[in-house]
């Protein structure tokens, strides 16, 4: 196995008053998590559209994670209600299509919550890691 | 294709120390669109800013990408810098090298490569960018309060001294509220009449405030700083401008079994009637439910007793239609209805009385003149027993109740035991509680009082069961500290009962497209930092609407509420904000997804002719975006089946193509 | 393995010029400095910007010119937005020649020449033009009536001022829709002014514009006693593939890329309204 | 003529996959027939014919036609054309055959599809005649004969034996690599089965349907005919029956991004998709009517007026079977037969 | 119950057009084979009496044409609705997506229909004809005579998992309507679900690996009206025409199903129209499984005016990281 040797794509979409946020505050409290992170900033998570997680597995994203502010917190007050229903529905789909279901996931971290950021992303990137290259979801001519 | 610059800043060693900014700055330099690319120590100084501003001029730049620290931090400076070399300060991205990349990775190598790909993703964001104009909207400098209890009544006072005109809308003939009904105020036992009725006169008197009472909001349309709302004035078959308040009619009438709702009908009123001596506006008005003359066409006594001829039996109802900036909803609580807590015998005795009730008998106005009697035969009562909870903080299972604490009643109970134990000290008083919750200034020592100075039973456990005997009523209830079961002969038992809103809240929040949780409380935009906004701009909150309160709470969120009523009239234009959904009339479906999630009413559709690619003309539904209203969420994009729907700033295009230069 | 016509060459823009407020001019020449392929007066070329989109072109330059190919572009759809945002040093991508020319050897041969273009669609017709002018002595009189709805509308202004204008033998009647401040020439549609000036019918009519142009300009011809054997004109180019095959372009049983873009006004008679 | 015992035609099958790719109709797990690379133990169908055409192995739903490599300003392009490698497609019909003329006379012409024509080359057809026809065959309308189906090498499959005949050097050179399991033999089984089927093609439905009403010169006679409205009506507007039609042709060109450069690939279109001629210019068949009398006037009109009479159908029939609406070339005719 | 019959339906078209209810009528006509039968439009009873049928193979769901058709003419139009049917009307007007008062909506009962590949597979190819006899078809072969099938073996699978035989929506009813059915429908999915993950990937890359990307699932869809699908606009990021890798045919049908979440009625016409024979209707079932599972049951198009579960939120509503738990899928 080349554990070592893969180092997984992840895409983060992160809602500009949570979790982006919390993401800055891991940042001001240098609170490490893995580079392979890359996160996209959206308004509140009911903007991110499965197509666009889609489109990150497409492209050649390992794992897709969405994060945004708790439910009942949500700065438009019901954005992430609407997130976690679409999510909720996806995620199953995709396992039911054999996608492996650690591949996606919604977290829900305030901007309070720099600490839990890092220790999310941290988890999120062993899991991914320990899972290998998405092969299930990959678009060969992305590769190429 | 946009001229893209780039200028990656160092913030000293901050980012620096674990990215290479040089070679940051060269790789990105042939990114699609880059005309420029550099670096430098601080881009948020003044020297940075005049490079940035700089190299947009001479380069005639269209889009600039700083990769920098978060955008949170400084995406309002570099807009305007932006804006300072005449570019549109949208055309502005910010890649967050710092907060996340350098702070967080601690190689070099890796913090480099991160910060290159970050900044390549905000390029291709940015050539996608489209220059962003807010939108402006004028102001309807006016405001309408709906409720004229004192919440609504100190929300309009509040504005109308700021200096804007405001019209309050009630429904009942009488502006004053719940609080009108009530006899003492917790926890300083003064009159509430006495604190109350000024305002209603200050109101009443106040140049710039307009009460409609006998009136009903039957519809709103429009969105912030811009609605147009359709009122409802209830014919009340008296000439409002001309009837003295001399209430000869209220005595001649002789329809006199109406029962008097002021009084929770312990006792009776005339068909036309003023519903209490200090009403506002002091006017009398006609039950057409029992008026004869109205009914039959027979009677007319009281336009024959009228000196000043202000009975009009052939007033009809009036639609009015106004403007507002703004509109703060202020339609209060109800006690619940007893009916479905039999157990506590309240539809089988007179003797069962909720708390408001309570409040009539003692009060000097009330049925009985101030006496404490019992309602079944007028006789004094020697045992009372106090329930409270009656409906609140039940479990989210039970077949009745509500889930939530009512707030008020711990307090008003010890108000009440204690006025009973001062007026008549032979009296002995149960109180039965789950906790006795006093959080407020000079509550628990209130409550303390009662128990120490006045020796109120205050027993914690539940009455299981009233059962009338007799004149007596029969109270089966435990007492959990000492665990045992109690039997108390008892005179009167009075029921805390829960509070809920308004009837009138629900549907009034359809009208306003603003959301209410499960109970029909009004949602507030943020529940701890815009506690008396509701989602829907222009729409603010007051009162008991929002939630259980006291008066003090209630009061003092009339004057918030109030101030943000303030603060939107004072502005002339509404200025927004730029980042808002707008819809692809051509691929609307019409079919109100869109609609359904969007939390501030921000959308509303037509119906259009076009003509279709095959040359035919269509009727089509679509949707419209009010921009004025709009938030910028984006949960009406996904929501949208065909992709009609996109959000400015944050456009599908746009995060796809960060999605691919992240993942390339 | 044989030459593909679908496989393009790469083309570098070595020029460009603003026509008009929605269109430039490109010239286009190969890496190595020369004229991509050779073509006909009226033929086009596919050019293309990987990843944006390919698209098709009438090539204005006349064959004469052995240096370079010049495009006039409209700014519309995805690759012209591109291409007016290009650089000179940009490279792109060409393939052709693609379309039938006009019959400048045959048909037109000897005869006097009546041109008449509207906008853009001067374009297609600068190419044969030039040829005429360049040739000058195999044709008889030339009179070309151009029309755009502006002064600065009006394509190739500097060529047809100091050049077409200078000519002997050529008659050039310009017009503009409206009447604007700094114009003392023509005012009015391209057809009326057809019929204003009343041609002779001993001149072979080429006609090229907004196809209500063509409508009402061929209606004029024939007013003034033109058969319609004697008028060409060129389709707008609807195509893909350029050669035949992908079915985009069909109209009736002809190719426009193939069969096309020039057409007798009688063999357009010919063909289903689907053009 | 030859013949390979039906015992050993396994055998027969695995000598032709050792030399070159063998595609043959195969029952898939839905229960239909596909072309289906050839391995050991893999069974021929029986189906008549299988749902996609036999063209795809020429003119496949995507194939990629070049690359591009842009940095900056500058372009490469890399042809990443590569020599086909030799296939065989076993147990083609007839109406599948005749597809592969109508598909030259539009990648071969100049200038010459060199995609198209790498495959062409590369194939080899081992054609089959039909011994059961369907009702929805209506070949001999376009005067294609089942019992002589054409291609590389002709076969006829009997109970016991498989007898085969080389039709070009092609088939010749393919059939001599087989000698040692075939033996040489008489055609009387054969001219039985070609009976047999000539029989059958009588006594089919359609066997009465005639394209004389139709051709290159009709253009006029059915352009407007007011038949169109209804007969388009319900079109879905989907790409069905131009994606199972073996002769339908067109394509779409586009290009991908891919994380490196650009893929410029080439893709199945349909004339009755309503963007099929979108273009930045506009739309010149904006509705459903014109694009649904594109795609038959293409067949029975344009393609013979270009062809010397050769109609753009083959009579296959599986239009007939998958169009959502069953409405199809059998009842266009029908329909608008009656205006000749 | 009243069997429905070409007569009664020929009569009640006849009778509404004669009376100027209606102007024109959505109907079934015939084709080639009894088989192929095609929805059109009539607009004279003389019409109807040439060509319209019912019958076994009158399975086509009219409701789509609506949206198109109330926007073209003046006057009303006749459409027969099976109930499976009245679902689709009903969740196309709660989108607004045509004019009620333009249309005139004749509930009929429905037995089921048959699916001639199923009559196929049983009665081998070259049917020639088919009959009804009771509960029997009667198939004409071109090579074996006739063949008697039992109709309850030749029903399309959407009929043999009927979810409903009750008409939510018509403005009369042509005999009785039925009850809501609890159907096995789910049960396919279920069985997928409880494969592992990696046979569910397999079974899934070969169904799908068939699709074309014709694109008759998408425009037979009731529930697929949109002005413009985004798997036509390049600018959605999605558009591709044909399948060019792996990953787009899953895309496809993962987007496809997304999108009509919460809004398919499941009346089956996506796998039936599928050249491929792809069970694309799986998909959709497992969404509303899903929905059923996850949130409160629903049924799309039981009502107009419903607040589809895409578009609707509960405080308590399950996390993602529990769905796929929840789902029943195998993980």
């Amino acid at each position: 196995m080349q554990m070592t040797e893969f180092k997984p794509k992840i895409v983060a979409f992160c809602c500009n008053w949570c979790s982006y946020a919390g993401a800055d505050l891991a940042g001001n409290n240098r609170l490490n998590y893995p580079a392979e992170v890359k996160i996209i900033r959206v308004p509140c998570s009911c903007r991110v559209n499965p197509m666009f997680i889609l489109r990150a597995f497409q492209r050649g994203a390992d794992g897709v994670i969405l994060c945004g502010c708790h439910p009942g917190d949500c700065h438009y007050t019901s954005g992430n209600y609407y997130t976690r229903r679409r999510m909720a529905l996806l995620f199953s789909m995709l396992n039911f299509l054999g996608i492996e279901k650690e591949r996606t996931r919604v977290e829900w971290v305030s901007a309070a919550e720099g600490a839990k950021f890092a220790a999310t992303m941290n988890d999120f990137v062993a899991q991914i890691t320990a899972l290998g290259e998405n092969k299930r979801l990959e678009d060969l001519r992305c590769k190429k | 294709m946009q001229r893209i610059g780039v200028f990656v800043c160092h913030c000293g060693t901050n980012i620096a120390g674990t990215v290479d900014v040089k070679a940051v700055a060269e790789a990105l330099r042939y990114e699609p669109g880059v005309v420029i690319s550099t670096e430098y120590q601080y881009m948020c100084s003044q020297a940075g800013q005049d490079m940035i501003h700089e190299a947009i001029r001479e380069n005639n730049l269209t889009g600039i990408v700083v990769c920098s620290c978060s955008p949170r931090m400084h995406e309002a400076t570099f807009r305007k810098t932006a804006q300072s070399a005449g570019l549109n300060p949208y055309m502005v991205e910010i890649a967050n090298i710092r907060e996340q990349c350098s702070w967080v990775h601690k190689d070099m190598e890796i913090g480099t490569e991160k910060a290159i790909i970050l900044g390549r993703a905000a390029i291709a964001k940015v050539n996608l960018n489209a220059p962003l104009t807010p939108g402006e909207t004028p102001v309807t400098k006016r405001a309408l309060v709906i409720g004229g209890g004192i919440a609504g009544i100190q929300t309009a006072l509040d504005i109308a001294d700021a200096g804007f005109p405001v019209d309050i809308v009630e429904t009942k003939p009488t502006i004053g509220g719940k609080m009108a009904q009530l006899d003492k105020t917790f926890p300083t036992l003064d009159c509430a009449a006495c604190i109350l009725t000024p305002k209603m006169v200050e109101a009443a008197q106040h140049e710039n405030i307009r009460i409609l009472s006998y009136s009903e909001v039957q519809d709103i349309k429009g969105f912030v700083g811009n609605f147009t709302v359709q009122i409802k004035k209830k014919a009340r078959y008296v000439k409002e401008d001309i009837c003295t308040g001399c209430g000869l009619c209220t005595e001649k009438c002789p329809q006199k079994k109406v029962p008097n709702e002021f009084n929770l009908e312990m006792d009776n009123r005339r068909a036309i009637y003023i519903p209490f001596a200090q009403a506002v506006p002091k006017v009398a008005t006609i039950d057409p439910n029992y008026c004869t003359m109205l009914k039959t066409g027979k009677c007319g006594v009281c336009a024959k007793v009228c000196t000043a001829k202000a009975i009009d039996y052939t007033q009809k109802d009036e639609i009015m239609e106004e403007k507002y900036g703004a509109i703060v909803a202020a339609t209060g609580f109800n006690p619940i209805s007893m009916k479905p807590f039999d157990e506590y015998a309240y539809s089988q005795s007179k003797d069962v009385i909720t708390s408001l009730e309570f409040e009539r008998l003692m009060n000097a106005a009330g049925p009985t003149g101030g006496k404490l009697l019992r309602p079944s035969d007028g006789k004094h009562p020697h045992t009372i027993v106090f329930v409270q909870c009656v409906g609140s903080r039940c479990s989210a299972h039970a077949s009745k109740g509500k889930e939530y604490c009512s707030k008020i009643c711990c307090m008003y109970t010890a108000k009440h035991a204690m006025l009973t134990r001062d007026k008549y000290p032979d009296t002995d008083v149960y109180v039965f509680y789950i906790d006795v919750r006093t959080p407020g200034k000079n509550f628990d020592e209130f409550y303390r009082r009662a128990v120490e100075e006045y020796g109120v039973h205050y027993v914690k456990g539940m009455v299981g069961k009233v059962s009338p005997e007799g004149d007596k009523l029969m109270v089966q209830a435990s007492d959990l500290l000492a665990d045992k079961q109690l039997h108390i002969e008892a005179d009167l038992v009075v029921l805390a009962a829960a509070i809920e809103p308004d009837m009138s809240a629900r549907p009034l929040a359809t009208m306003l497209t603003a959301s209410m949780d499960t109970n029909d409380f009004f949602t507030e935009a943020h529940p701890k930092l815009r506690p008396v906004e509701s989602p829907t701009a222009g729409v603010f909150l007051s009162g008991a609407c929002q939630g259980p309160k006291d008066i003090p709470e209630t009061v003092s969120q009339a004057g918030a509420a109030a101030a943000k009523v303030i603060g939107l009239l004072a502005k002339d234009k509404l200025k927004g904000n730029p980042c808002v959904a707008g819809s692809d009339e051509w691929m609307c479906n019409g079919c109100s997804s869109c609609e359904r999630v969007c939390p501030y009413g921000a959308i509303t559709y037509v119906t259009k002719e076009f003509r279709m690619p095959d040359r035919t003309t269509a009727l089509r539904r679509v949707a419209q975006v009010n921009e004025a209203v709009c938030q910028g969420c984006g949960a009406c994009t996904v929501a949208c089946p065909s992709g009609a729907m996109d959000l400015k700033g944050f456009a599908s295009s746009q995060i796809m193509a960060e999605v691919d230069a992240i993942c390339k | 393995m044989n030459t593909e016509a679908l496989i393009p060459v790469v083309g570098v823009i070595t020029d460009i010029r603003i026509d008009t407020p929605d269109i430039k001019t490109f010239r286009v020449v190969t890496p190595d400095g020369k004229k991509a392929f050779d073509h006909k007066p009226g033929q086009c070329a596919m050019l293309s910007i990987p990843g944006v989109g390919e698209a098709m072109f009438s090539i204005t330059s006349s064959p004469t010119n052995t240096e370079y190919m010049e495009f006039s572009i409209k700014k519309c759809g995805c690759v012209t937005e591109w291409l007016h945002a290009a650089e000179v040093g940009q490279q792109i991508t060409i393939r052709g020649p693609y379309g039938n020319p006009f019959p400048v050897d045959d048909a037109f041969a000897g005869k006097n020449m009546l041109f008449i273009a509207g906008g853009v669609g001067l374009a297609p017709l600068r190419s044969v033009i030039n040829y005429v002018r360049h040739y000058r002595d195999r044709y008889g009189k030339v009179d070309i009536v151009y029309g755009s709805r502006s002064k600065d509308d009006l394509l190739d202004y500097d060529e047809i001022l100091h050049e077409w204008m200078t000519d002997d033998g050529i008659d050039v009647h310009l017009t503009i829709d409206r009447e604007q401040e700094g114009w003392d020439g023509h005012v009015g549609f391209v057809p009326n002014y057809v019929k204003e000036l009343g041609f002779d019918t001993d001149k072979v009519a080429v006609l090229c514009g907004p196809p209500i142009m063509i409508k009402f300009t061929l209606a004029g011809l024939q007013e003034l006693g033109f058969d319609k054997t004697q008028v060409y004109t060129t389709l707008e180019l609807r195509m893909k593939c350029g050669i035949g095959k992908c079915g985009r372009c069909n109209v009736g049983s002809k190719y426009v890329c193939k069969d096309g873009p020039v057409f007798r006004c009688d063999e357009l008679d010919e063909l289903p309204d689907e053009y | 003529m030859r013949k390979c015992s039906t015992a050993n035609l396994d055998a027969l099958l695995r000598t032709i996959a050792e030399n070159a790719s063998l595609y043959l109709p195969v029952d898939g797990t839905d229960g239909r027939a596909h072309f289906t690379k050839w391995e050991d133990g893999v069974k021929m169908s029986d189906a008549l014919n299988t749902v996609r055409s036999a063209k795809d192995f020429f003119f496949p739903q995507t194939e990629n036609l070049m690359d591009f490599k842009v940095e900056g300003k500058t372009i490469e392009i890399i042809d990443t054309r590569e020599e086909c490698e030799d296939f065989v497609i076993f147990g083609v019909r007839a109406c599948d055959v005749r597809s592969f003329d109508i598909l030259d006379r539009v990648f071969l012409v100049d200038p010459v599809d060199t995609y198209y024509k790498n495959r062409r080359e590369h194939g080899i057809i081992v054609s089959m005649a039909c011994t059961r026809p369907s009702e929805t065959c209506f070949c001999r309308t376009f005067g294609i004969d089942a019992a002589n189906p054409g291609g590389d090498i002709v076969c006829y499959k009997e109970e016991d034996a498989w007898y085969f005949d080389a039709l070009t050097e092609k088939g010749q050179a393919l059939l001599s690599k087989l000698e040692s399991l075939t033996e040489e033999c008489d055609t009387a089984a054969v001219d039985a089965q070609k009976d047999l089927i000539r029989e059958r093609m009588d006594k089919l439905p359609l066997a009465d349907l005639t394209a004389d009403a139709f051709g290159g010169d009709k253009l006029n006679t059915y352009f407007n005919a007011p038949e169109w409205k209804s007969l388009s009506q319900s079109c879905l507007g989907c790409g069905t029956c131009t994606f199972v039609c073996p002769t339908c042709q067109c394509y779409d060109i586009k290009d991908f991004k891919t994380n490196k450069g650009v893929q410029r690939f080439r893709c199945w279109d349909s004339c009755m998709y309503s963007d099929f001629t979108k273009m930045a210019h506009g739309n010149n068949r904006t509705s459903q009517l014109e694009r649904f009398r594109q795609r038959f006037m293409h067949k029975l009109v344009y393609f013979p007026a270009n062809n010397e009479g050769i109609f753009g159908c083959v009579g296959c029939g599986r239009c007939l079977s998958r169009c959502p609406i069953s409405m199809n070339i059998v009842k266009v005719m029908k329909e608008l037969g009656g205006n000749a | 119950m009243q069997k429905v019959t070409r007569e009664i339906l020929l009569a009640k078209a006849a009778e509404l057009l004669a009376a100027g209810t209606v102007n024109r009528v959505l109907g079934w006509k015939a084709g080639e084979f009894t088989y192929d039968v095609t929805p059109a439009l009539f607009t004279t009873a003389a019409e109807l009496e040439k060509d319209f049928v019912y019958g076994p193979f009158s399975g086509a769901n009219f409701s789509k044409y609506l949206v198109k058709e109330t926007r073209r003419d003046e006057g009303k139009v006749l459409v027969f609705l099976k109930p499976c049917d009245t679902y689709s009307f009903n969740q196309l007007l709660t989108e607004h997506r045509f004019d009620r008062e333009r249309v005139y909506a004749v509930g009929i009962p429905c037995d089921g229909m048959a699916d001639i590949q199923r009559i196929k597979d049983q009665a081998g190819d070259g049917v020639s004809g088919v009959e009804c006899d009771g509960d029997n078809l009667i198939v004409h072969t071109l090579y074996d005579g006739d063949k008697t099938l039992a109709m309850a073996d030749c029903l399309a699978e959407r009929c043999v998992n009927c979810k409903s035989k009750k008409h939510v929506a018509y403005d009369e009813l042509i005999g009785e309507t039925g009850d809501v059915i609890d159907s096995h429908r789910f049960d396919e999915v279920e069985k997928l679900e409880k494969m592992t993950e990696d046979e569910r990937f397999a079974f899934w890359q070969n169904e799908l690996s068939r699709c074309i990307r014709c694109n008759a699932c998408r425009d037979v869809c009731p529930a697929c009206t949109c002005e413009k699908c985004v798997f036509g606009n390049p600018n959605s990021g999605v558009e591709n025409k044909a399948i060019s890798d792996s990953f787009e045919e899953k895309m496809f049908h993962v987007i496809r199903a997304f999108h009509v979440a919460g809004r398919c009625t499941d009346c089956g016409e996506c796998s039936r129209v599928c050249p491929q024979n792809i069970p694309l209707h799986l998909l959709n079932r497992k969404f509303i499984r899903d929905i059923d599972n996850f949130y409160d049951e629903y049924q799309a198009g039981a009502e107009v005016g419903q607040r589809a579960p895409l578009v609707n939120y509960k405080q308590e509503d399950l996390e993602p990281s529990e769905a796929v738990e929840r789902s029943g899928n195998n993980a």
